[in-house]
């Protein structure tokens, strides 16, 4: 007995398609529904940022990093402060250390609303869980613009600590935005993780053993939902993430749903950590002095943060120049995509956009 | 913390598993002769002691006499981190071996740096411009890359004085 | 079968309004020479319903309605700028959607796609005819009606492929090849759950139904749970609505069949879908919830009002559930068609006759056994959704869906029996 | 069937029909000829109506268009060459010779035919059909569904794949 064989054709998942999240696209080879090929092309938003980065100051770089993954700017803020703070060997004070923790934490909150929201909706949900995500995202945001002025691109963190001192009533502010969290999570498991439709959707899809996952170089939940305890807060703690006390999720199968359970668990777990940063918020200074063209000794520096979508690095290799000679970062959406032929081949298109939903991606960040 | 290996240890590594690998050492990174790269590269991952079986970062440099490929690899269990490096000193056309046999996700970001660099990888089962388009002229993070309209420079002209490029002659990649 | 009310022939008698149009049908006969009533009152029936009824609520309470309160549902407004409330907003939406420009893709089959969004509308408005508002008030009451109604509901599958095909698009393609596919196969269960009804009340007709119903003081959905579950389930896949809309499929298809249409042609496809969604529901309040119906409190208010807000209270379902539940992937929602719904249908069909022939052989029809089949039924329909699913190998999710917590980095963590293995 | 209307709506229906099936000869698009073919059985549909024989209309309608015309369209979806000028065959004089004698045939049996006309109104109802097939035709009712059922289980047969047979432990 044969299987019936259709005509291949291929299907163009993107450049404008609801589910790519952004000029993103998908060459998928279909046969009836099943995928047996499937190419990426990106670049539509390519904007060379690691060449204009040469071309500035160490300071002017950091609205760059706002840019690329434009849904986690403090995170990548974040990053690449450190890469030059660990360049120029830059300490920061306390206080800017646990506002860099808050800040962070709350950047990765908003990061998995999104994250979370955007992929209910890929499985077809019709925009209700997204739609309540963003609203704690919003609160979220309004912190941001009460501290750094900005929602999106906020571009806060400076060299040696923070632009700013938080704002009068941040804290309390920052405790009612907090206790909104929670009730969103439960909600959202509720109503998503004992949902029979959504289990079937995304259990055993997209399926990444955790030798594939370390091959090919995933991180963050994708790596973790693998089963792999792996974690930079946890590894190589920075900002005093040492002194918090909080656990890696770490999921079962490795399939679409480990990395939204993974997702959402994180969240509850960057709650207790902005809590205790925020019981323990040191006094003293929010920021060192640094020189405006800061010039960082010969040399180069590697520094990573655990962004919300995984190991977000920067490499910087340093001339002696007031601008960094070389500006590379590892884009975790970017090198998260290496695994989604994989992950997509053998699947129905519907799976393919799962699959792609439970990555995360932010194009932004891919293309650079 | 995750332990950043010295040069020394990276190269007393590289040595004891595949013997004539390194090239040279520096305080912080070991640099890998190409044509022992990626039996290098598998023997670090297999081999239980060092562990590195995570490629964290792939970077090509441009150090205008030579290219650079960096790569940051990881261990889980041991928590470490060591910078390999394999340089090039052909200019016209840098080849360095692809590692994509040994680390799956070296994929992109080897097409990456071909796009920007112009490194050929060889052994890269799929190298193409990743994000320019076909034909793009030029290799655009090379330093000799002129960007700019109007016959401008790249370098730092807003900041008088400054200037610390400018010595090797610019060409138009066109 | 009791007689549920005396209706009044006076025409100022508002708990029928059947008696005011036969009054200007009689006053008109009288007027006019020869068969002008005969083919005024399709037209009169058509004015009452289509204009009176189904356009007023399909423009405003369908679609402002389905807005306003999916927009509740997601914690934000809805619309809410265009008049009080944006009671205006499905008049906005028709004029931008009229002054839009329609864009029609070069290499379509034109002819087929104008054409199929007008023959989207003409079963959308004939379901209509056998719906009955009230004892009298129904427009063609044939005896066949519930068979006309599947009939015609039949038909805007195959338009909406015609749609899905015109374009010369991939993504409509799919769209129109999913629903052929899902729409040949829900209807086997959905007739095969109709049947049960029709066997227990013996009646094809839908007014019959609710006469029966009414007849027996008893609402079929607590008689026919089973079927009920069913009817609702295939309804929602043929009416394309979201656990199942894969026909349309947002986020893979980007909008499936509809991906190519633009301007009034795709109003026609949206507000139509909200049309059939109501018809949908006006045949689930007639057959499960009694339609006109309401425990002899008909005779005093108007039934026309319970049926409304039956139709509407059914049509708050379709919402509820297109605002909470993800899409079931095709493959498994044909499995779940022919596995899991036929084979209950089946089921219930069986034992529908069964009592249906111990009834009336054995009990001589007693009206109070109507009860005791109610209570066995509802026990049956528990039963045997839970045994044919595990039948079907299926078990549900007792284990805990939480990832595993682990307090130091480090490599893999192999998943141990403690830690949750074969959730 | 008497009175202007019926009349009105014999011709029309007879117009819509033939000319429907018209197209389904002449449109060189499969697709275009499915189309009208499903035209065709609304047609017949509405004489079955006009014959006061709603069920039998009602079936037509949910039978042939809602089921078979799917199923058409699906056999056409899956040839190739769905909007390519499928006009050309070298089959046209056979073709004709045969149209045009079986066209005489029936034009012949038409025409000879003495046609029984019934005074009463003859409805078919639900229950008598029912009866009918369960009663004095139950055999062949019977047989048939046997045969569909077979049909039904050989289609499925014949596209599972070895791998479906082998996970499906109900098979």
């Amino acid at each position: 007995m044969s299987t019936i064989q259709g005509e291949p054709f291929i299907i163009n998942i993107g450049p404008q398609h609801p589910s790519t999240h952004g000029v993103f696209r998908i060459k998928a080879t279909v046969d009836g529904e099943r995928v047996i090929d499937a190419e990426m092309v990106m670049g539509y938003l390519h904007r060379s940022m690691e060449k204009l980065a040469e071309e500035r100051t160490y300071t002017q770089n950091i609205p760059f990093t706002d840019r690329t993954d434009y849904l986690s700017s403090m995170s990548n803020n974040l990053g690449y402060v450190l890469a030059v703070e660990k360049l120029a060997g830059i300490d920061v004070p306390d206080r800017g250390q646990a506002i860099r923790v808050i800040m962070a934490e709350f950047q990765r909150l908003a990061s998995h609303c999104m994250a979370v929201g955007a992929f209910t909706n890929d499985t077809g949900a019709w925009q209700t869980p997204i739609m309540w995500c963003f609203r704690e995202r919003e609160k979220v945001l309004d912190l941001f613009e009460m501290t750094s002025g900005a929602r999106l691109t906020c571009n806060y963190m400076r060299i040696g600590g923070v632009a700013f001192d938080l704002p009068k009533g941040f804290e309390e502010a920052a405790r009612k935005t907090l206790a909104g969290f929670p009730q969103l999570i439960d909600e959202l498991d509720a109503m998503l993780s004992g949902n029979e439709i959504f289990l079937a959707r995304t259990k055993g899809v997209g399926v990444l053993t955790p030798e594939m996952a370390t091959n090919a170089s995933l991180t963050g939940p994708m790596l973790r939902g693998s089963g792999i305890a792996w974690d930079i807060r946890k590894a190589d703690p920075y900002c005093g993430y040492e002194q918090y006390d909080f656990q890696i999720p770490i999921g079962y199968n490795g399939d679409s749903y480990d990395r939204f359970s993974v997702r959402l668990e994180e969240m509850r777990q960057s709650v207790k950590i902005i809590q205790q940063a925020l019981d323990r918020l040191p006094g003293g200074p929010h920021s060192t002095q640094v020189p405006l063209a800061l010039r960082p000794p010969k040399g180069e520096a590697y520094a990573r943060v655990e962004g919300p979508r995984g190991e977000l690095g920067y490499y910087l290799v340093s001339d002696e120049g007031p601008s960094p000679f070389r500006f590379h970062i590892r884009p975790p959406s970017f090198i998260n995509l290496s695994a989604l032929k994989e992950m997509t081949v053998g699947g129905t298109v519907a799976d393919a956009i799962v699959v792609l939903g439970s990555i995360d991606i932010v194009v932004g960040e891919i293309d650079r | 913390m995750t332990r950043e290996l010295t040069g020394e240890e990276l190269a007393a590594a590289a040595e004891r598993l595949v013997p004539g690998s390194v090239a040279r050492t520096e305080p912080h990174c070991c640099y890998i002769k190409p044509e022992h790269l990626r039996e290098t590269m598998t023997a670090l991952r297999d081999d239980p002691e060092m562990d590195l079986v995570y490629l964290a970062n792939l970077c090509g440099v441009d150090y205008w006499d030579r290219f650079e490929v960096v790569y940051h690899l990881h261990s889980f269990v041991k928590n470490q981190i060591g910078t390999y490096k394999c340089e090039t000193h052909d200019r016209e056309k840098p080849v360095i071996p692809s590692v994509v046999p040994v680390w799956h996700g070296a994929w992109m970001q080897e097409d990456e740096a071909y796009d920007l660099l112009g490194i050929v990888f060889e052994g890269h089962p799929n190298l193409y411009r990743i994000f320019l388009w076909d034909g793009y002229p030029g290799w655009p993070l090379r330093k000799d890359f002129l960007s700019m309209p109007g016959g401008l420079q790249p370098g730092l002209n807003e900041f008088a004085g400054v200037s610390r490029r400018g010595e090797p002659p610019v060409r138009m990649t066109e | 079968m009791k007689q549920p009310f005396l209706v009044s022939d006076k025409w100022y008698d508002i708990r029928d309004l059947s008696n005011l149009s036969n009054e200007i049908l009689h006053q008109v006969d009288r007027a006019l020479p020869g068969e002008a009533a005969y083919i005024l009152s399709p037209l009169l029936g058509f004015v009452f319903v289509f204009l009176l009824f189904v356009l007023p609520t399909q423009l405003y309470l369908g679609v402002l309605g389905e807005r306003k309160i999916i927009g509740r549902m997601q914690s934000r407004y809805g619309p809410n700028r265009t008049g009080k409330f944006g009671v205006l907003q499905p008049i906005a939406d028709a004029a931008k959607l009229l002054t839009k420009e329609a864009l029609t893709p070069r290499y379509a089959d034109k002819t087929i796609m104008y054409l199929a969004p007008v023959l989207f509308v003409m079963p959308a408005v004939m379901v209509w005819a056998v719906i009955p508002f009230g004892p009298e008030m129904i427009i063609a009451d044939i005896p066949n009606s519930l068979v006309y109604y599947l009939a015609v509901s039949s038909v805007p599958t195959l338009v909406i492929f015609m749609g899905g095909w015109s374009h010369n698009n991939k993504y409509s393609l799919f769209g129109a090849i999913r629903i052929v596919a899902m729409g040949v196969s829900y209807e086997v269960p959905l007739v095969m759950a109709l049947l049960g009804v029709v066997v227990m009340t013996g009646s094809l007709s839908l007014n019959g139904i609710v006469f029966w119903q009414d007849a027996f003081d008893i609402w079929l959905v607590a008689l026919q749970p089973l079927a009920f579950a069913i009817f609702f389930i295939c309804v929602s896949a043929e009416l394309n609505r979201t656990p199942v809309d894969i026909a349309e499929a947002e986020s893979e298809l980007g909008s499936g069949y509809l991906t190519e249409y633009s301007g009034m042609k795709w109003g026609l496809f949206y507000g139509m879908d909200i049309a059939y969604a109501l018809a949908a529901s006006a045949l689930g309040a007639t057959i499960f919830f009694g339609g006109w119906s309401f425990f002899g409190l008909q005779d005093w208010v108007p039934s026309w009002l319970f049926f409304i807000g039956k139709l509407y209270a059914f049509y708050f379902l379709f919402i509820w559930t297109r605002g909470t539940l993800p899409r079931l992937r095709i493959d498994q929602l044909m499995a779940f068609c022919w596995k899991y719904l036929f084979p209950l249908a089946l089921f219930n069909l069986f034992i529908v006759a069964t009592e249906r022939v111990i009834w009336t052989d054995g009990l001589d029809g007693e009206k109070g056994f109507v009860y005791i089949f109610a209570a066995a039924n509802i026990l049956a329909t528990i039963v045997l959704v839970v045994t044919w699913a595990r039948f079907l190998g299926y078990r549900p999710e007792n284990q805990t869906t939480k990832p595993r917590l682990v307090n130091e980095a480090g490599g893999y963590v192999p998943v141990t029996p403690a830690s949750g293995e074969g959730r | 069937m008497d009175g202007a209307g019926p009349t009105l709506a014999f011709w029309a229906l007879s117009a819509v029909t033939l000319v429907a099936a018209g197209g389904v000869l002449v449109s060189r698009n499969l697709l275009h000829a499915v189309l009208f073919l499903i035209l065709s059985f609304v047609g017949i549909a509405g004489f079955f109506l006009l014959l006061s024989a709603e069920f039998l209309a009602m079936a037509q309608v949910v039978i042939y268009v809602g089921a078979i015309a799917v199923l058409v369209l699906f056999a056409v979806l899956l040839t190739p060459a769905v909007g390519r000028d499928n006009g050309e065959t070298r089959f046209i004089a056979p073709a004709l010779l045969l149209s045009v004698a079986l066209a005489a045939v029936f034009i012949f049996v038409i025409h000879d035919t003495t046609w029984n006309t019934v005074d009463e109104d003859p409805r078919a109802t639900v229950e008598s059909l029912g009866t009918a097939l369960l009663g004095r035709w139950v055999l062949p009712f019977e047989i048939a569904s046997v045969l569909l059922t077979a049909a039904l289980v050989g289609a499925i047969m014949l596209v599972r794949s070895p791998e479906e047979e082998a996970e499906d432990g109900l098979a």
